[in-house]
């Protein structure tokens, strides 16, 4: 099965790029396998509890895609430095408590290897 | 009979912005171009980007061009499902994949 | 500060921006003189007919129409530049020269650049 | 006594904002009223648990300001659809459990109070 | 004696940028204007902003000279506290504040 | 994919990019043949003698000097357009005409802007 990687760096509504990202994983996970990679503002992503009362949450869409198979991580320096801390231990296939399900902070080293693997590579990013 | 291999362009920047145009000076220098405009990107039908680059097939996505208020020309493809098939083109009919 | 230039450069929907902007110009209403400048990328505001519904994101064309009292100045070689001479503008907008968009600018007592 | 007010648009680190706004803040400060806002993105800069390995912490810095006397207020919608949400009960000077001390989530009216008291306003946003 | 009212511009972006060229047009139809570079805005002095906008007094900001690497020309004043002069002009001497 | 082109097209110190540029280009040389092209804005990466100890960010210029092994070219209409021709470069730079930059855009499997 090929395989797509998407790397975002751009935070949720200040930039439409986790809107685009889901829609193209959606329609990529319908044949094949995806992988994202949040770098930079892009860890802010998945925070836990945003009410964004006139757009769509970004971190529910992002976090639904898991539940379809793509595989979501975060950089490790970029969340740390923007206070999402990995733990030990893995709550709803995610290692960060801050994060909606299913997206868990691994080092910058996971996109090298997401990249390596890859057939296809898509960034966005303001 | 196999299909053409082509290079698709992903392009969600307005004009008169310096990713365009370094996207825009890819895309000449690049055979077989499919330029998928999404986002701010349909801003370039009002330029008619279409008409500059005459070999290049253009796409435009049609929930931004409606949010956006943007009529595309006749020259321009408006897919049903835009992205399902961007991503198609990607995946089985394209050598390189750009986005801008 | 009794007056405010709110000054937008961004395209709207591709960033939660232009809806900020609109948020924070109009809010100020109440207490102070407001200006909406839309310059550069802000310009592309002024397409009438704009349905975001199946983006999931606010309808600004309906926010500049709710908030008719705002002043909403348009930067005219801006829109030349960018091709927007066919198009049917939103009716409330002022169209401004360079000259008259500056001048309103140094006439506010602050600049703001979202 | 005259009043500066700083508005922000953007997150830590992705920009270099935050430290001018600390820098400026900090100098007015020695004779000054301040008064800083966070608009959009700016509402990530007071996360509690940051650690930026190579960069200065931005939540502290920022949260510093508030004890020399500064007061600074986050939008409560651009705050919301992040993740972080006003409580009925102040701690440490906020309202957040996810920010630093000091600094309170608020409508974007209490931006243009502030405007309205201040003798001369900076705005930095990239 | 009173000091004349000025008009103060801090500048934090790099040449060929949309906000730059903003701000240079606005300082070219102003009087008494101090332009004060800090952060990404010192890259001007590559490009002589300083003979550009001759009538303009130019301050720039030391830490930044020094990270990016930037030699100021003798025009350029180089304050040894550089927000501290900043405030003072901005709330004590200035009539109007414009930051790009 | 065997080879990566990170573009970074923002100047150093404004912004995180420039240092997000250089970490994941870096880590990724074990793997993949990584060129890191500097174009627009980025190029300014290339001045010597850089020092932001006082500004309290890492030294971008140390950080290309300790990945010896990695490529970067760097887009010399953007340096003409930019004022740098009479500074001094860091020396393990590649300057590259427009032509060849594109080239190697084309060449790379993938290319990733930040």
């Amino acid at each position: 099965m090929k395989t797509l990687t998407i790397v975002l760096t751009d935070g949720p509504y200040i930039s439409e790029y986790a809107d685009i990202a889901y829609k193209l994983a959606e329609s990529a996970l319908e044949q094949y396998k995806v992988n994202i990679f949040l770098y930079l503002d892009a860890v802010h992503i998945p925070k836990k509890g945003q009410n964004p009362s006139f757009f769509t949450n970004a971190g529910q869409l992002i976090s639904g895609l898991t539940e379809k198979g793509a595989v979501i991580r975060a950089c490790s320096r970029c969340a740390g430095a923007r206070g999402y801390l990995p733990e030990e231990e893995i709550i709803e296939g995610s290692n960060c408590r801050d994060y909606y399900p299913g997206i868990k902070i691994t080092s910058v080293y996971e996109l090298s290897e997401m990249l390596s693997k890859s057939d296809r590579v898509i960034s966005l990013s303001r | 009979m196999k299909q053409e291999q082509t290079n698709v362009f992903l392009l969600t920047r307005p004009p008169l912005n310096s990713r365009s145009d370094l996207c825009l000076k890819l895309a000449d220098r690049t055979k077989n171009v499919r330029l998928y405009l999404a986002g701010d990107g349909v801003y370039h039908l009002l330029t008619k980007i279409e008409e500059e680059l005459p070999e290049c097939k253009v796409y435009a996505c049609k929930e931004d061009l409606e949010a956006r208020s943007i009529r595309a020309g006749d020259k321009v493809k408006i897919p049903d499902n835009f992205y399902a098939m961007f991503i198609e083109d990607v995946m089985e009919h394209s050598e390189h994949t750009y986005t801008f | 500060m009794k007056s405010v230039f709110y000054l937008l450069d961004t395209a709207p929907y591709g960033s939660e921006k232009a809806f900020g902007a609109l948020n924070a110009a109009a809010v100020g209403l109440s207490k102070m003189d407001v200006i909406l400048g839309l310059y550069g990328d802000g310009v592309y505001l002024v397409i009438a007919g704009q349905d975001s519904r199946k983006l999931g994101v606010p309808n600004l064309a309906d926010i500049l129409y709710a908030y008719g009292e705002l002043r909403v100045l348009v930067h005219e070689p801006s829109l030349m530049e960018r091709g927007l001479f066919e198009e049917n503008f939103i009716e409330t907008l002022e169209l401004t020269d360079e000259e008259d968009f500056f001048e309103s600018m140094k006439k506010s007592e602050c600049v703001i650049l979202l």
